[in-house]
Protein backbone atom coordinates (compact mmCIF):
# COMPACT_ATOMS: atom_id res chain seq x y z
CA UNK A 1 0.00 0.00 0.00
CA UNK A 2 2.98 2.17 0.86
CA UNK A 3 4.66 1.40 -2.40
CA UNK A 4 1.37 2.50 -4.52
CA UNK A 5 1.07 5.74 -2.98
CA UNK A 6 4.63 6.72 -3.36
CA UNK A 7 4.25 5.38 -7.24
CA UNK A 8 1.02 7.46 -7.26
CA UNK A 9 3.08 10.58 -5.38
CA UNK A 10 5.66 9.75 -8.10
CA UNK A 11 3.42 10.04 -10.94
CA UNK A 12 1.72 13.08 -10.21
CA UNK A 13 5.19 14.60 -9.73
CA UNK A 14 6.31 13.59 -13.28
CA UNK A 15 3.23 14.53 -14.56
CA UNK A 16 3.55 18.27 -13.10
CA UNK A 17 6.46 18.97 -13.82
CA UNK A 18 6.01 17.87 -17.63
CA UNK A 19 3.28 19.85 -17.49
CA UNK A 20 5.12 22.98 -16.37
CA UNK A 21 8.30 22.53 -18.50
CA UNK A 22 5.65 21.80 -21.68
CA UNK A 23 3.86 25.09 -20.85
CA UNK A 24 6.50 27.70 -20.05
CA UNK A 25 9.20 27.77 -22.45
CA UNK A 26 11.68 30.13 -20.12
CA UNK A 27 14.75 27.73 -18.70
CA UNK A 28 16.16 30.06 -17.01
CA UNK A 29 17.30 29.45 -13.34
CA UNK A 30 14.81 32.25 -11.84
CA UNK A 31 11.76 30.81 -13.19
CA UNK A 32 12.80 27.07 -12.90
CA UNK A 33 12.88 28.11 -8.94
CA UNK A 34 9.23 29.68 -9.52
CA UNK A 35 8.31 26.08 -11.38
CA UNK A 36 9.55 23.94 -8.94
CA UNK A 37 8.26 26.08 -6.29
CA UNK A 38 4.49 26.01 -7.74
CA UNK A 39 4.89 22.00 -8.41
CA UNK A 40 5.88 21.66 -4.82
CA UNK A 41 2.98 23.73 -3.69
CA UNK A 42 0.65 21.38 -6.10
CA UNK A 43 1.80 18.06 -4.26
CA UNK A 44 1.36 19.32 -0.81
CA UNK A 45 -2.12 20.70 -1.47
CA UNK A 46 -3.16 17.23 -3.31
CA UNK A 47 -1.21 15.30 -0.23
CA UNK A 48 -3.57 17.68 1.87
CA UNK A 49 -6.91 17.19 0.35
CA UNK A 50 -5.72 13.20 0.41
CA UNK A 51 -6.01 13.07 -3.41
CA UNK A 52 -2.58 11.20 -4.04
CA UNK A 53 -4.72 8.18 -4.63
CA UNK A 54 -5.61 5.70 -7.51
CA UNK A 55 -8.13 8.13 -9.13
CA UNK A 56 -6.21 11.24 -8.51
CA UNK A 57 -3.21 10.52 -10.08
CA UNK A 58 -3.86 7.19 -12.59
CA UNK A 59 -0.58 7.80 -14.19
CA UNK A 60 0.32 4.12 -13.57
CA UNK A 61 -2.41 2.90 -16.31
CA UNK A 62 -0.69 5.24 -18.57
CA UNK A 63 0.03 2.70 -21.08
CA UNK A 64 -3.13 0.78 -21.13
CA UNK A 65 -4.90 3.78 -22.16
CA UNK A 66 -2.77 4.86 -24.44
CA UNK A 67 -3.09 1.59 -25.71
CA UNK A 68 -7.18 1.95 -25.75
CA UNK A 69 -6.98 5.25 -26.87
CA UNK A 70 -6.23 4.48 -30.89
CA UNK A 71 -9.53 2.17 -31.02
CA UNK A 72 -11.24 4.80 -29.16
CA UNK A 73 -10.65 7.36 -31.66
CA UNK A 74 -11.04 4.83 -34.63
CA UNK A 75 -14.84 4.16 -33.19
CA UNK A 76 -15.72 7.99 -32.76
CA UNK A 77 -14.82 8.25 -36.46
CA UNK A 78 -16.85 5.73 -37.60
CA UNK A 79 -19.86 7.37 -34.67
CA UNK A 80 -18.88 11.16 -36.37
CA UNK A 81 -19.41 9.69 -39.75
CA UNK A 82 -22.62 8.54 -38.83
CA UNK A 83 -23.94 11.58 -36.89
CA UNK A 84 -22.39 14.00 -39.38
CA UNK A 85 -24.82 12.49 -42.24
CA UNK A 86 -27.81 12.57 -39.83
CA UNK A 87 -27.49 16.40 -38.87
CA UNK A 88 -27.06 16.89 -43.00
CA UNK A 89 -29.84 14.47 -44.17
CA UNK A 90 -32.99 16.74 -45.78
CA UNK A 91 -35.66 14.25 -44.33
CA UNK A 92 -34.65 13.72 -40.97
CA UNK A 93 -34.50 9.70 -39.70
CA UNK A 94 -33.29 9.40 -36.47
CA UNK A 95 -34.88 6.91 -33.67
CA UNK A 96 -34.06 7.65 -30.41
CA UNK A 97 -33.97 5.36 -27.76
CA UNK A 98 -32.89 4.76 -24.06
CA UNK A 99 -30.50 1.40 -23.57
CA UNK A 100 -29.59 0.08 -20.24
CA UNK A 101 -26.01 -1.02 -21.04
CA UNK A 102 -24.31 -3.89 -18.14
CA UNK A 103 -21.46 -3.59 -17.77
CA UNK A 104 -18.61 -5.90 -16.34
CA UNK A 105 -16.28 -3.30 -15.29
CA UNK A 106 -15.98 -3.19 -11.26
CA UNK A 107 -13.79 -0.10 -10.16
CA UNK A 108 -14.78 3.31 -10.42
CA UNK A 109 -12.10 4.04 -12.53
CA UNK A 110 -13.07 1.33 -15.18
CA UNK A 111 -16.95 2.05 -15.18
CA UNK A 112 -15.90 5.95 -15.65
CA UNK A 113 -13.62 5.10 -18.61
CA UNK A 114 -16.26 3.36 -19.81
CA UNK A 115 -18.92 5.66 -19.36
CA UNK A 116 -17.03 8.34 -20.86
CA UNK A 117 -16.01 6.25 -24.19
CA UNK A 118 -19.90 6.21 -25.04
CA UNK A 119 -20.18 9.55 -24.43
CA UNK A 120 -17.79 10.58 -26.24
CA UNK A 121 -18.64 8.60 -29.20
CA UNK A 122 -21.10 10.75 -31.04
CA UNK A 123 -24.49 9.27 -30.98
CA UNK A 124 -24.53 7.67 -27.39
CA UNK A 125 -24.67 9.55 -24.12
CA UNK A 126 -24.38 8.02 -20.84
CA UNK A 127 -27.76 9.30 -19.02
CA UNK A 128 -27.44 7.64 -15.43
CA UNK A 129 -25.20 5.21 -13.69
CA UNK A 130 -25.87 3.01 -11.24
CA UNK A 131 -24.30 0.16 -10.01
CA UNK A 132 -23.32 -1.61 -12.78
CA UNK A 133 -25.96 -0.24 -14.79
CA UNK A 134 -25.83 2.35 -17.88
CA UNK A 135 -28.64 4.26 -18.96
CA UNK A 136 -27.63 5.41 -22.46
CA UNK A 137 -29.23 7.37 -24.66
CA UNK A 138 -28.47 6.91 -28.60
CA UNK A 139 -29.21 8.53 -31.85
CA UNK A 140 -29.91 5.70 -34.00
CA UNK A 141 -32.25 2.42 -31.95
CA UNK A 142 -30.95 0.10 -34.08
CA UNK A 143 -27.14 0.60 -33.21
CA UNK A 144 -27.59 0.83 -29.70
CA UNK A 145 -28.32 -2.37 -29.03
CA UNK A 146 -26.79 -3.62 -25.26
CA UNK A 147 -24.47 -5.85 -27.59
CA UNK A 148 -22.88 -3.27 -29.61
CA UNK A 149 -20.92 -2.19 -26.13
CA UNK A 150 -19.40 -5.22 -25.11
CA UNK A 151 -16.22 -4.60 -27.06
CA UNK A 152 -15.67 -1.17 -25.61
CA UNK A 153 -16.86 -2.48 -21.69
CA UNK A 154 -13.94 -4.97 -22.41
CA UNK A 155 -11.11 -2.80 -23.96
CA UNK A 156 -11.80 -0.11 -21.21
CA UNK A 157 -11.72 -2.86 -18.47
CA UNK A 158 -8.77 -3.82 -19.76
CA UNK A 159 -7.12 0.21 -19.87
CA UNK A 160 -8.09 0.97 -16.82
CA UNK A 161 -7.47 -2.53 -15.00
CA UNK A 162 -5.25 -4.67 -16.79
CA UNK A 163 -5.97 -7.91 -18.05
CA UNK A 164 -5.07 -9.89 -15.13
CA UNK A 165 -8.51 -8.85 -13.28
CA UNK A 166 -11.30 -11.80 -14.08
CA UNK A 167 -14.28 -9.65 -13.34
CA UNK B 1 1.06 44.65 -35.08
CA UNK B 2 -1.34 42.53 -37.26
CA UNK B 3 -4.29 45.50 -37.73
CA UNK B 4 -1.62 47.74 -39.31
CA UNK B 5 -1.74 45.59 -42.00
CA UNK B 6 -5.08 45.18 -44.54
CA UNK B 7 -5.94 41.81 -43.46
CA UNK B 8 -9.07 40.98 -44.96
CA UNK B 9 -9.21 37.73 -42.90
CA UNK B 10 -8.47 39.67 -39.69
CA UNK B 11 -11.28 42.37 -41.10
CA UNK B 12 -13.98 39.77 -41.67
CA UNK B 13 -13.22 38.25 -38.24
CA UNK B 14 -13.73 41.51 -36.87
CA UNK B 15 -16.58 42.28 -38.27
CA UNK B 16 -18.22 38.47 -37.20
CA UNK B 17 -17.30 39.03 -33.81
CA UNK B 18 -18.57 42.70 -33.05
CA UNK B 19 -21.70 41.17 -35.03
CA UNK B 20 -22.31 38.36 -32.39
CA UNK B 21 -21.52 40.97 -29.63
CA UNK B 22 -24.29 43.23 -30.82
CA UNK B 23 -27.08 40.15 -31.22
CA UNK B 24 -26.14 38.92 -27.84
CA UNK B 25 -26.42 42.33 -26.64
CA UNK B 26 -29.35 42.84 -28.13
CA UNK B 27 -30.83 39.40 -26.87
CA UNK B 28 -30.21 40.14 -23.54
CA UNK B 29 -32.14 43.43 -23.18
CA UNK B 30 -35.17 41.71 -24.85
CA UNK B 31 -34.99 38.69 -23.42
CA UNK B 32 -37.13 37.69 -20.07
CA UNK B 33 -35.74 34.75 -19.02
CA UNK B 34 -33.00 36.02 -16.32
CA UNK B 35 -31.85 32.46 -16.69
CA UNK B 36 -31.16 32.74 -20.57
CA UNK B 37 -29.89 35.98 -19.72
CA UNK B 38 -27.16 34.67 -17.47
CA UNK B 39 -26.38 32.32 -19.90
CA UNK B 40 -26.14 35.09 -22.37
CA UNK B 41 -23.92 37.30 -20.53
CA UNK B 42 -21.34 34.01 -20.00
CA UNK B 43 -21.10 33.96 -23.77
CA UNK B 44 -20.77 37.91 -24.33
CA UNK B 45 -18.03 37.37 -21.84
CA UNK B 46 -16.79 34.33 -24.25
CA UNK B 47 -16.64 36.66 -27.22
CA UNK B 48 -15.47 39.67 -25.85
CA UNK B 49 -12.27 38.12 -24.39
CA UNK B 50 -11.66 36.36 -28.09
CA UNK B 51 -11.92 40.14 -29.32
CA UNK B 52 -9.52 40.90 -26.90
CA UNK B 53 -7.12 38.64 -28.26
CA UNK B 54 -8.15 39.61 -31.81
CA UNK B 55 -7.12 43.31 -31.37
CA UNK B 56 -3.99 41.99 -29.39
CA UNK B 57 -4.84 42.50 -25.91
CA UNK B 58 -3.92 39.42 -24.56
CA UNK B 59 -3.87 40.24 -20.61
CA UNK B 60 -7.39 41.79 -20.40
CA UNK B 61 -8.95 38.81 -22.70
CA UNK B 62 -7.30 37.21 -19.59
CA UNK B 63 -9.06 38.53 -17.56
CA UNK B 64 -11.95 39.11 -19.42
CA UNK B 65 -12.35 35.28 -19.31
CA UNK B 66 -11.78 34.22 -15.81
CA UNK B 67 -13.70 36.72 -14.52
CA UNK B 68 -16.74 37.56 -16.94
CA UNK B 69 -17.31 33.63 -18.01
CA UNK B 70 -15.99 32.02 -15.46
CA UNK B 71 -16.91 34.05 -11.78
CA UNK B 72 -20.04 36.33 -12.84
CA UNK B 73 -21.67 33.62 -14.26
CA UNK B 74 -21.63 31.58 -11.11
CA UNK B 75 -22.17 35.00 -8.75
CA UNK B 76 -25.16 36.40 -11.06
CA UNK B 77 -26.38 32.50 -11.13
CA UNK B 78 -26.47 33.16 -6.67
CA UNK B 79 -28.05 36.15 -6.92
CA UNK B 80 -30.77 34.81 -9.21
CA UNK B 81 -31.55 32.16 -6.62
CA UNK B 82 -32.69 35.24 -4.43
CA UNK B 83 -35.17 36.79 -6.81
CA UNK B 84 -37.57 35.64 -9.52
CA UNK B 85 -36.89 33.70 -12.45
CA UNK B 86 -38.09 36.61 -14.75
CA UNK B 87 -38.10 39.65 -15.19
CA UNK B 88 -41.19 41.93 -14.73
CA UNK B 89 -41.67 43.26 -18.55
CA UNK B 90 -41.02 47.38 -17.96
CA UNK B 91 -43.56 50.28 -19.07
CA UNK B 92 -42.21 51.61 -22.65
CA UNK B 93 -42.07 54.98 -21.31
CA UNK B 94 -39.73 54.10 -18.17
CA UNK B 95 -37.21 52.60 -21.05
CA UNK B 96 -36.75 55.99 -22.50
CA UNK B 97 -34.70 57.07 -19.76
CA UNK B 98 -31.89 54.72 -20.00
CA UNK B 99 -31.67 54.78 -23.34
CA UNK B 100 -30.80 58.12 -22.97
CA UNK B 101 -28.24 57.29 -20.80
CA UNK B 102 -27.48 54.49 -23.49
CA UNK B 103 -27.18 56.74 -26.18
CA UNK B 104 -25.42 59.92 -24.69
CA UNK B 105 -22.67 57.47 -23.32
CA UNK B 106 -22.08 55.66 -26.92
CA UNK B 107 -21.54 59.32 -28.54
CA UNK B 108 -19.87 60.24 -25.65
CA UNK B 109 -17.30 57.44 -26.39
CA UNK B 110 -17.21 58.04 -30.26
CA UNK B 111 -16.35 61.64 -29.69
CA UNK B 112 -13.20 60.39 -27.79
CA UNK B 113 -12.01 58.04 -29.73
CA UNK B 114 -11.28 60.99 -32.19
CA UNK B 115 -8.51 61.98 -29.90
CA UNK B 116 -6.72 58.21 -29.77
CA UNK B 117 -3.80 57.77 -31.56
CA UNK B 118 -3.34 55.38 -34.62
CA UNK B 119 -2.25 52.04 -34.15
CA UNK B 120 1.56 51.72 -33.27
CA UNK B 121 1.78 55.31 -33.46
CA UNK B 122 5.47 56.43 -31.87
CA UNK B 123 4.37 59.56 -30.70
CA UNK B 124 1.74 58.07 -28.90
CA UNK B 125 1.73 58.44 -24.97
CA UNK B 126 2.14 55.12 -24.41
CA UNK B 127 5.14 54.91 -26.74
CA UNK B 128 6.97 57.56 -25.74
CA UNK B 129 6.70 58.02 -21.90
CA UNK B 130 7.23 56.05 -18.78
CA UNK B 131 6.27 52.56 -21.07
CA UNK B 132 9.38 52.46 -23.23
CA UNK B 133 11.47 52.73 -20.44
CA UNK B 134 9.85 49.59 -18.78
CA UNK B 135 10.37 47.93 -22.00
CA UNK B 136 14.07 49.02 -22.36
CA UNK B 137 15.03 48.22 -18.40
CA UNK B 138 12.44 45.20 -17.31
CA UNK B 139 14.88 42.21 -18.92
CA UNK B 140 17.54 43.42 -16.81
CA UNK B 141 15.63 44.56 -13.53
CA UNK B 142 14.05 41.24 -13.38
CA UNK B 143 14.22 38.58 -15.58
CA UNK B 144 11.10 38.26 -16.78
CA UNK B 145 10.19 38.11 -20.23
CA UNK B 146 6.51 39.04 -20.32
CA UNK B 147 6.82 42.82 -19.64
CA UNK B 148 3.23 43.28 -17.89
CA UNK B 149 4.12 41.16 -15.34
CA UNK B 150 7.38 43.16 -14.30
CA UNK B 151 5.46 46.16 -14.19
CA UNK B 152 2.67 44.70 -12.41
CA UNK B 153 4.58 43.16 -9.82
CA UNK B 154 7.41 44.91 -9.47
CA UNK B 155 6.90 48.48 -10.76
CA UNK B 156 3.75 49.40 -9.10
CA UNK B 157 3.71 46.52 -6.46
CA UNK B 158 1.93 48.66 -4.13
CA UNK B 159 -0.34 49.51 -6.47
CA UNK B 160 -1.01 45.90 -7.77
CA UNK B 161 -1.37 44.61 -3.94
CA UNK B 162 -3.65 47.52 -3.17
CA UNK B 163 -6.01 46.25 -6.09
CA UNK B 164 -6.06 42.72 -5.20
CA UNK B 165 -7.28 43.46 -1.46
CA UNK B 166 -9.81 45.47 -3.19
CA UNK B 167 -10.82 42.47 -5.35
CA UNK B 168 -10.37 40.05 -2.35
CA UNK B 169 -12.81 41.66 -0.08
CA UNK B 170 -15.47 42.07 -2.79
CA UNK B 171 -14.54 38.76 -3.56
CA UNK B 172 -15.58 37.93 0.46
CA UNK B 173 -18.72 40.51 0.51
CA UNK B 174 -20.48 38.85 -2.53
CA UNK B 175 -19.41 35.22 -1.07
CA UNK B 176 -21.07 36.48 1.99
CA UNK B 177 -24.10 38.17 0.45
CA UNK B 178 -25.06 35.12 -1.47
CA UNK B 179 -23.91 32.64 0.95
CA UNK B 180 -21.36 29.76 -0.55
CA UNK B 181 -21.23 28.66 3.39
CA UNK B 182 -22.86 26.39 5.55
CA UNK B 183 -25.24 28.83 6.59
CA UNK B 184 -26.33 30.56 3.15
CA UNK B 185 -28.84 33.22 2.99
CA UNK B 186 -30.55 30.85 0.09
CA UNK B 187 -30.84 28.12 2.32
CA UNK B 188 -32.25 30.56 5.46
CA UNK B 189 -35.32 31.78 2.96
CA UNK B 190 -35.85 28.30 1.35
CA UNK B 191 -37.03 27.10 4.86
CA UNK B 192 -39.00 30.14 5.47
CA UNK B 193 -40.42 29.43 1.93
CA UNK B 194 -41.32 25.95 3.07
CA UNK B 195 -42.50 26.83 7.29
CA UNK B 196 -45.18 29.60 5.68
CA UNK B 197 -46.85 27.97 2.70
CA UNK B 198 -47.67 29.84 -0.03
CA UNK B 199 -45.53 32.79 0.96
CA UNK B 200 -44.05 33.55 -2.47
CA UNK B 201 -43.95 30.47 -4.34
CA UNK B 202 -41.53 30.74 -7.14
CA UNK B 203 -42.05 29.46 -10.38
CA UNK B 204 -40.63 25.88 -11.13
CA UNK B 205 -37.83 26.87 -13.69
CA UNK B 206 -37.97 23.90 -15.28
CA UNK B 207 -41.88 23.95 -16.05
CA UNK B 208 -41.76 27.55 -17.21
CA UNK B 209 -39.09 27.08 -19.29
CA UNK B 210 -40.56 23.90 -20.97
CA UNK B 211 -43.61 25.61 -21.63
CA UNK B 212 -41.95 28.41 -23.69
CA UNK C 1 -7.59 29.30 -45.78
CA UNK C 2 -6.82 29.20 -41.91
CA UNK C 3 -8.90 32.43 -41.47
CA UNK C 4 -11.41 30.30 -43.62
CA UNK C 5 -11.66 27.67 -40.95
CA UNK C 6 -11.45 30.58 -38.25
CA UNK C 7 -14.87 32.52 -39.91
CA UNK C 8 -16.28 28.99 -39.97
CA UNK C 9 -15.96 28.22 -36.79
CA UNK C 10 -17.37 31.83 -35.53
CA UNK C 11 -20.37 31.02 -37.93
CA UNK C 12 -20.78 28.13 -36.16
CA UNK C 13 -21.04 30.47 -32.93
CA UNK C 14 -23.68 32.28 -34.24
CA UNK C 15 -25.88 29.67 -34.95
CA UNK C 16 -25.11 28.23 -31.72
CA UNK C 17 -26.52 31.69 -30.25
CA UNK C 18 -29.68 30.92 -31.65
CA UNK C 19 -29.90 28.11 -29.76
CA UNK C 20 -29.23 29.77 -26.31
CA UNK C 21 -31.51 32.21 -26.96
CA UNK C 22 -34.50 29.88 -28.35
CA UNK C 23 -33.93 27.42 -25.45
CA UNK C 24 -36.44 25.93 -25.18
CA UNK C 25 -35.62 24.50 -22.13
CA UNK C 26 -32.55 25.31 -19.36
CA UNK C 27 -30.72 22.56 -20.43
CA UNK C 28 -30.40 23.70 -24.19
CA UNK C 29 -28.98 26.87 -22.85
CA UNK C 30 -26.52 24.97 -21.36
CA UNK C 31 -25.50 22.88 -23.73
CA UNK C 32 -25.31 25.65 -26.07
CA UNK C 33 -22.87 27.62 -23.69
CA UNK C 34 -21.08 24.38 -23.85
CA UNK C 35 -20.58 23.87 -27.09
CA UNK C 36 -19.99 27.41 -27.34
CA UNK C 37 -17.14 27.43 -25.09
CA UNK C 38 -15.53 24.52 -26.73
CA UNK C 39 -15.93 26.26 -30.12
CA UNK C 40 -14.02 29.46 -28.11
CA UNK C 41 -11.21 27.45 -27.07
CA UNK C 42 -10.71 26.43 -30.58
CA UNK C 43 -11.23 29.89 -32.28
CA UNK C 44 -8.66 31.50 -29.96
CA UNK C 45 -6.18 29.36 -30.87
CA UNK C 46 -7.15 29.66 -34.69
CA UNK C 47 -7.11 32.88 -33.70
CA UNK C 48 -3.33 32.80 -33.00
CA UNK C 49 -2.09 31.37 -36.07
CA UNK C 50 -4.51 33.72 -37.86
CA UNK C 51 -2.52 36.53 -36.30
CA UNK C 52 0.65 34.94 -36.77
CA UNK C 53 1.22 35.19 -33.04
CA UNK C 54 0.45 31.09 -31.58
CA UNK C 55 1.65 32.15 -28.18
CA UNK C 56 -0.75 32.75 -27.16
CA UNK C 57 -2.17 29.24 -27.07
CA UNK C 58 -2.51 29.51 -23.02
CA UNK C 59 -5.45 31.31 -22.84
CA UNK C 60 -6.96 28.81 -24.94
CA UNK C 61 -5.92 26.49 -22.38
CA UNK C 62 -7.15 28.85 -20.03
CA UNK C 63 -10.21 28.84 -21.83
CA UNK C 64 -10.93 24.83 -21.87
CA UNK C 65 -10.36 24.89 -17.42
CA UNK C 66 -12.94 27.62 -16.99
CA UNK C 67 -15.65 26.15 -19.62
CA UNK C 68 -15.68 23.09 -17.81
CA UNK C 69 -15.73 24.34 -14.51
CA UNK C 70 -18.53 27.13 -15.56
CA UNK C 71 -20.78 24.22 -16.82
CA UNK C 72 -20.21 21.70 -13.98
CA UNK C 73 -21.04 24.72 -11.62
CA UNK C 74 -24.27 25.88 -13.65
CA UNK C 75 -25.31 22.24 -13.65
CA UNK C 76 -24.77 21.52 -10.00
CA UNK C 77 -26.58 24.60 -9.08
CA UNK C 78 -29.52 23.70 -10.93
CA UNK C 79 -29.24 20.21 -9.60
CA UNK C 80 -28.67 21.39 -5.85
CA UNK C 81 -30.27 24.77 -6.10
CA UNK C 82 -26.90 25.19 -4.17
CA UNK C 83 -23.03 25.81 -4.67
CA UNK C 84 -22.20 23.79 -1.76
CA UNK C 85 -22.88 19.61 -1.10
CA UNK C 86 -26.48 18.64 -1.56
CA UNK C 87 -28.80 20.53 0.61
CA UNK C 88 -31.81 19.53 -0.73
CA UNK C 89 -32.64 16.05 -1.50
CA UNK C 90 -34.16 14.33 -4.76
CA UNK C 91 -37.66 15.50 -5.03
CA UNK C 92 -37.80 17.51 -2.06
CA UNK C 93 -37.80 21.31 -1.54
CA UNK C 94 -37.45 23.39 -4.86
CA UNK C 95 -39.26 21.81 -7.00
CA UNK C 96 -38.46 18.25 -9.14
CA UNK C 97 -34.96 19.13 -9.49
CA UNK D 1 15.25 5.33 -50.69
CA UNK D 2 18.22 7.40 -48.57
CA UNK D 3 17.56 9.77 -50.89
CA UNK D 4 14.09 10.13 -50.32
CA UNK D 5 14.13 10.22 -46.68
CA UNK D 6 16.89 12.90 -46.61
CA UNK D 7 14.26 15.21 -48.82
CA UNK D 8 11.33 14.26 -46.89
CA UNK D 9 12.03 16.87 -44.54
CA UNK D 10 12.13 19.85 -47.23
CA UNK D 11 9.31 18.18 -48.68
CA UNK D 12 7.25 18.20 -45.31
CA UNK D 13 8.30 21.97 -45.00
CA UNK D 14 6.67 22.56 -48.23
CA UNK D 15 3.29 20.79 -47.75
CA UNK D 16 2.43 21.49 -44.08
CA UNK D 17 1.38 24.71 -44.05
CA UNK D 18 -1.49 23.84 -47.30
CA UNK D 19 -2.35 20.33 -45.67
CA UNK D 20 -2.46 22.18 -41.72
CA UNK D 21 -4.78 24.85 -43.49
CA UNK D 22 -6.85 21.83 -44.98
CA UNK D 23 -7.23 19.99 -41.94
CA UNK D 24 -8.38 23.26 -40.23
CA UNK D 25 -10.85 23.80 -42.67
CA UNK D 26 -12.12 20.29 -42.65
CA UNK D 27 -12.55 21.02 -38.74
CA UNK D 28 -14.03 24.78 -38.66
CA UNK D 29 -16.54 23.12 -41.50
CA UNK D 30 -17.51 19.98 -39.23
CA UNK D 31 -17.79 22.34 -36.17
CA UNK D 32 -20.56 24.12 -38.18
CA UNK D 33 -22.45 20.77 -39.30
CA UNK D 34 -22.00 20.05 -35.49
CA UNK D 35 -23.90 23.66 -34.84
CA UNK D 36 -26.76 22.91 -37.79
CA UNK D 37 -27.53 20.02 -36.17
CA UNK D 38 -28.10 21.12 -32.69
CA UNK D 39 -30.41 23.62 -34.49
CA UNK D 40 -32.20 20.73 -36.30
CA UNK D 41 -32.41 17.96 -34.19
CA UNK D 42 -35.75 17.86 -31.83
CA UNK D 43 -34.84 17.59 -28.70
CA UNK D 44 -32.24 18.31 -25.74
CA UNK D 45 -30.76 14.33 -25.80
CA UNK D 46 -30.59 14.33 -29.42
CA UNK D 47 -28.91 18.04 -29.79
CA UNK D 48 -26.56 16.97 -26.88
CA UNK D 49 -25.45 14.10 -29.80
CA UNK D 50 -24.73 16.85 -32.30
CA UNK D 51 -23.18 19.02 -29.93
CA UNK D 52 -20.52 15.72 -29.69
CA UNK D 53 -19.32 16.69 -33.19
CA UNK D 54 -17.60 19.51 -32.30
CA UNK D 55 -15.74 17.97 -29.03
CA UNK D 56 -14.58 15.02 -30.94
CA UNK D 57 -14.13 15.05 -34.57
CA UNK D 58 -13.90 19.10 -34.79
CA UNK D 59 -11.83 19.87 -32.26
CA UNK D 60 -9.55 16.86 -33.37
CA UNK D 61 -9.09 17.98 -36.82
CA UNK D 62 -8.64 21.71 -35.88
CA UNK D 63 -5.76 20.67 -33.15
CA UNK D 64 -4.30 18.46 -35.42
CA UNK D 65 -3.85 21.33 -38.44
CA UNK D 66 -2.51 23.58 -35.93
CA UNK D 67 -0.34 21.68 -34.68
CA UNK D 68 1.17 20.95 -38.32
CA UNK D 69 1.60 24.85 -38.38
CA UNK D 70 3.22 25.28 -35.73
CA UNK D 71 6.50 26.93 -35.05
CA UNK D 72 8.01 24.83 -32.74
CA UNK D 73 7.65 22.16 -29.86
CA UNK D 74 6.33 24.62 -27.50
CA UNK D 75 2.97 25.13 -29.49
CA UNK D 76 2.70 21.45 -30.39
CA UNK D 77 2.73 20.48 -26.41
CA UNK D 78 0.29 23.50 -25.45
CA UNK D 79 -1.91 22.03 -28.25
CA UNK D 80 -1.72 18.56 -26.57
CA UNK D 81 -2.52 19.75 -23.72
CA UNK D 82 -5.90 21.22 -24.98
CA UNK D 83 -6.46 18.41 -26.64
CA UNK D 84 -6.28 16.18 -23.66
CA UNK D 85 -8.40 18.39 -22.07
CA UNK D 86 -11.33 18.57 -24.42
CA UNK D 87 -11.00 15.02 -23.97
CA UNK D 88 -11.26 14.81 -20.77
CA UNK D 89 -13.97 17.51 -20.19
CA UNK D 90 -16.18 17.05 -22.91
CA UNK D 91 -17.43 14.01 -22.17
CA UNK D 92 -17.84 15.05 -17.72
CA UNK D 93 -19.68 17.50 -18.92
CA UNK D 94 -22.56 16.34 -21.23
CA UNK D 95 -22.45 13.29 -18.91
CA UNK D 96 -23.29 15.99 -16.20
CA UNK D 97 -25.93 17.72 -18.19
CA UNK D 98 -27.46 14.75 -19.66
CA UNK D 99 -27.82 13.14 -15.91
CA UNK D 100 -29.09 17.16 -14.45
CA UNK D 101 -32.23 17.16 -17.59
CA UNK D 102 -32.59 13.35 -16.25
CA UNK D 103 -33.43 13.94 -13.29
CA UNK D 104 -34.99 17.31 -13.54
CA UNK D 105 -37.43 14.41 -15.30
CA UNK D 106 -37.21 16.14 -18.74
CA UNK D 107 -38.24 12.98 -21.22
CA UNK D 108 -36.10 12.18 -23.87
CA UNK D 109 -38.27 11.77 -27.26
CA UNK D 110 -38.55 7.99 -28.07
CA UNK D 111 -38.93 6.62 -31.92
CA UNK D 112 -38.64 7.08 -35.29
CA UNK D 113 -39.02 11.04 -35.52
CA UNK D 114 -41.05 12.11 -38.42
CA UNK D 115 -39.50 14.69 -40.76
CA UNK D 116 -41.85 17.38 -41.08
CA UNK D 117 -41.56 18.90 -37.94
CA UNK D 118 -41.11 22.51 -37.72
CA UNK D 119 -37.45 22.25 -37.82
CA UNK D 120 -37.14 19.74 -40.69
CA UNK D 121 -35.76 21.63 -43.66
CA UNK D 122 -37.71 18.55 -46.14
CA UNK D 123 -39.55 19.91 -48.78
Amino acid sequence: MKGARVAYFLGLLVALVGFWLGMSGHYTPLLLTLGAVSVAVCLILAYRLDIIDREGAPYVRIIGFALYFPWLMKEIAKANWTVVKACLKAEMDISPALVKVKTACVTDLAKVTFANSITLTPGTVTVEIEGDKMLVHALYEQEAQPEAFDEMDRRSREAADGKRRPA
Amino acid sequence: MAMSEPDIGMALVNIVLLGLLFVVGIAIARLRSLFAIVMLSGIYSLVSAVWYVAVDAVDVGFTEAAVGAGMSTAVLLGAMLLTSRTAKPEKSLRQLGPLLVCIATGIMLIYATVDLPAVGDPNSPANTGVGLTYLRVAWFDTGIENVVTPVLGSYRGFDTLGETTVVFVAGIAVALLLGFGERSLAETIRNEDKSLPKATTKPDPENEETDA
Amino acid sequence: MTAAALIAVLFGMLLLLIRAIAGPTLYDRVLAVNSFGTKTVLALGLLGFVMGRPQFLDIAILYALINFVSTIAILKFFRYRSFQVPLVRRGQGGGNV
Amino acid sequence: MSDFLASLPAWWEVIRFPLGAALCLAGGLLCLVGTVGVLRFPDFYTRLHAASITDTSGATLLLLGMAMMAPDWMVVSKLVAIFVFIYLTSPASSHAAANAAHTAGLQPLIGPVSTHDKEGQGS
